[in-house]
């Protein structure tokens, strides 16, 4: 098994229509590019939605956090249904309810807030990773 | 603009809107900020219910965000008896 | 009844894996947002296969344009896969090019002023589509 | 024959109440065809019982006052079309229950009284306890109602066709039988909030008024305060919406309800109440005018 391929397959969810969606995105991307690029990897739902044999088997039982911005988890439900083992299941609008009344922007760009947010839920993945990382789930997937 | 109603009553006849307790209000606008309705706003630095008419009858979210208690609304057993009446004598 | 207005939908890729996602993104919103805004809907992709029936609906209530970042087009064959008939394709890389809609992906804070750049002349081939799209479809009644 | 009722007792069986509702529901379910519900099977497997809750209108049977049968029903989404106590009836008839957890032949004809007044009063009951059975549909995908539906872009709003009335602060009442009421959000109110990320409850016991305040729903667009349909005071709070507040999102009618309130006269309140086809006119101009 590749390094590429040990690494933790970081879902979001391409949610366009709201702030949820992108704060999902920016999330996902940071952890990837900037706290965690040896431990996680990110890739496209909208290829996972096709049949491109690469995307699958990458995917297929590879260890999976997938980050959702509403309650259809998109990124949940077709991860899983690509053949990922989603170890983690996040969905932001759950944290909202720690950010009451807080704007965090749009579904185009962050407020300063939203950013804020984005940086708490990087560091919440970078945490889940090193976890399943301790507990050796990623060595099991192999 | 057509004339709007509440529950088959023009608008117009109903009394519902924020009263404001000006020696409590420190014009921190949150109740205009809050209000989708346009119900409030602010002229020469004070705080006015411009668009009565606007407001929601029964809905008094705003009065929620006024942490100094200085908005009210009319009674609403009254109301309801006055939209009663009014329904009667429209038949 | 008044003929109901048709909207046309536009579904993008969002692809998480390269820069082209980003900017399909962001030109898709300047659609909704400036350009278009009472005019156009869209929906998240991957709702096709999370979502109802509902959802599943979307391509054959509006007319779409899909958007995609690189020329697997995943968008647009997920759309005609599982939604029905797409309109228009549109693929940022054909536009701005392999090397810039392939690098990495971007944060939407991130974009230098070429990448800007970039976003409204995507945004240009999806208001030309969009034209065409309303041009050549007569308002269909879908409201009752 | 298929069942029209859904029998839900307490079974309790440490009371001889508990021991004379099991009873009610077993003889219920022998004159009847009625469905019987285990209520410690209810519990332990939240969807065992989904589609009689959703088909059938019930008849919950309590033997003491902590009323766990009637709590059941409410978390399970039963539709109570009669209720019963057994220990208010055993006061009202003058009866007592002894000590015995083994029923004595002396009960039979207490709880055949019981049984033959329950049935006559479910087969009368009102309206919004039928069944879409009854209206010559199937239950449909959501549960049990059926809805009628417009249309806006991509945005589809349901008005459930019978059982429920609404007001135009766009929240409904649905009549549960006897004296019981859910109250709710209308499906405006979800599209025009869009993710509802958190539920305010009334609290149990408290009095509202028609129009008073009955609770609130919170998105991270705007806060809408629920304007009680009717008068009444709240004996029930979906604490569900607690942890899963897009349970309003995915259905207000059903899994979305937020109270149950015990009615003080709806025919006063009903005046100032819409039918699901007024309300209908009146959610189809409000779309109008909403822009999202």
């Amino acid at each position: 098994m590749s390094e590429e391929n040990r690494k933790v397959i970081v879902l979001a969810c391409s949610g366009i229509g709201k702030v949820y969606g992108l704060i999902a995105r920016e999330a996902v991307l940071k952890v990837a590019r900037e706290l965690r690029p040896d431990a996680a990897r990110t890739m496209c739902l909208a290829l996972l939605m096709t049949d491109d044999a690469e995307a699958h088997e990458i995917i297929n039982g590879a260890t999976c956090i997938t980050v959702d911005g509403c309650p259809k988890l998109c990124a949940a439900k077709n991860g899983a249904l690509a053949g990922g083992v989603v170890a983690e299941q996040v969905r932001v609008v759950d944290l909202f309810r720690a950010y009451r009344g807080v704007n965090a922007g749009t579904a185009t760009a962050l407020t300063a807030d939203g950013w804020k947010i984005v940086a708490d839920l990087a560091g919440q993945l970078a945490e889940k990773i090193d976890a399943l990382r301790a507990a050796g789930t990623l060595e099991e997937a192999e | 603009m057509p004339e709007t109603t509440f529950m088959g009553v023009p608008r117009s006849l109903i009394d519902w809107s924020p009263r404001i307790d000006y020696d409590k209000c420190n014009y921190c606008m949150e109740c205009a900020k809050f209000c989708p309705h346009q119900v409030y706003e602010q002229r020469d630095g004070k705080l006015v219910v411009a668009n009565p008419q606007n407001c929601v009858v029964f809905c008094r979210a705003c009065g929620k965000t006024c942490g100094l208690d200085a908005i009210t609304f009319p009674d609403k057993a009254e109301v309801t008896a006055k939209i009663k009446e009014l329904r009667k004598g429209g038949e | 009844m008044a003929e109901a207005e048709v909207k046309v939908g536009i579904i993008s890729c969002s692809g998480e894996d390269l820069a082209g996602g980003t900017l399909s993104r962001l030109a898709t919103r300047k659609l909704l947002d400036e350009r278009r805004p009472h005019h156009t809907v869209t929906i998240c992709l991957p709702l096709f296969l999370a979502g109802g029936q509902e959802e599943r609906m979307f391509a054959r209530a509006f007319p779409t344009i899909t958007v995609d970042g690189c020329e697997k087009r995943c968008a647009y064959k997920a759309t005609e896969r599982l939604s029905g008939k797409v309109n228009a394709s549109i693929v940022v890389s054909d536009i701005v090019g392999k090397e810039a809609a392939c690098g990495c992906p971007l944060a939407t804070d991130a974009l230098n002023e070429d990448q800007q750049r970039m976003v409204e002349l995507i945004a240009d081939a999806i208001e030309a589509a969009f034209d065409k799209a309303q041009g050549t479809r007569k308002a269909a009644k879908i409201v009752d | 024959m298929a069942a029209k009722f859904a029998v839900l007792p307490c079974n309790g069986l440490d009371k001889p109440a508990g021991c004379v509702a099991r009873e009610i529901g077993l003889r219920l379910a022998e004159r009847d065809q009625a469905a019987l519900i285990c209520p410690v099977l209810a519990h332990a497997a939240a969807a065992r019982y989904e589609r009689e809750a959703a088909a059938l209108p019930a008849i919950v049977i309590d033997g003491c006052a902590t009323r766990c049968a009637s709590r059941l029903a409410a978390e399970r989404g039963f539709k109570v079309a009669q209720k019963v106590v057994v220990s208010d009836e055993a006061k009202k008839a003058g009866r007592d229950l002894g000590d015995s957890l083994r029923l004595s032949d002396e009960l039979s004809p207490f709880i055949d009284e019981l049984v033959t007044a329950l049935l006559a009063a479910a087969q009368a009951a009102p309206a919004a306890a039928t069944t879409p059975a009854d209206e010559g549909g199937a239950p449909g995908e959501q549960g049990g109602l059926e809805y009628d539906t417009h249309i806006k872009d991509k945005f589809i709003f349901r008005v459930p066709r019978s059982g429920f009335l609404f007001n135009e602060n766009d929240c409904w009442l649905q009549p549960l039988g006897g004296k019981r009421a859910r109250v709710g959000v209308t499906d405006f109110v979800q599209q025009s909030l869009s993710d509802i990320i958190y539920v305010t409850l009334p609290a149990l016991g408290t009095e509202v008024e028609q129009f008073g305040e009955i609770g609130a729903v919170e998105s991270a667009k705007a806060v809408f305060e629920l304007v009680s349909p009717a008068a009444g005071r709240v004996v029930a709070v979906n604490n569900a919406l607690l942890t899963n507040p897009e349970f309003v999102n995915e259905n207000p009618y059903e899994k979305g309800w937020l109270a149950e309130i015990e009615l003080t006269d709806l025919a006063a309140d009903r005046d100032l109440l819409l039918d699901a086809a007024q309300y209908m006119e009146i959610l189809k101009r409000k779309v109008a005018e909403f822009h999202v």
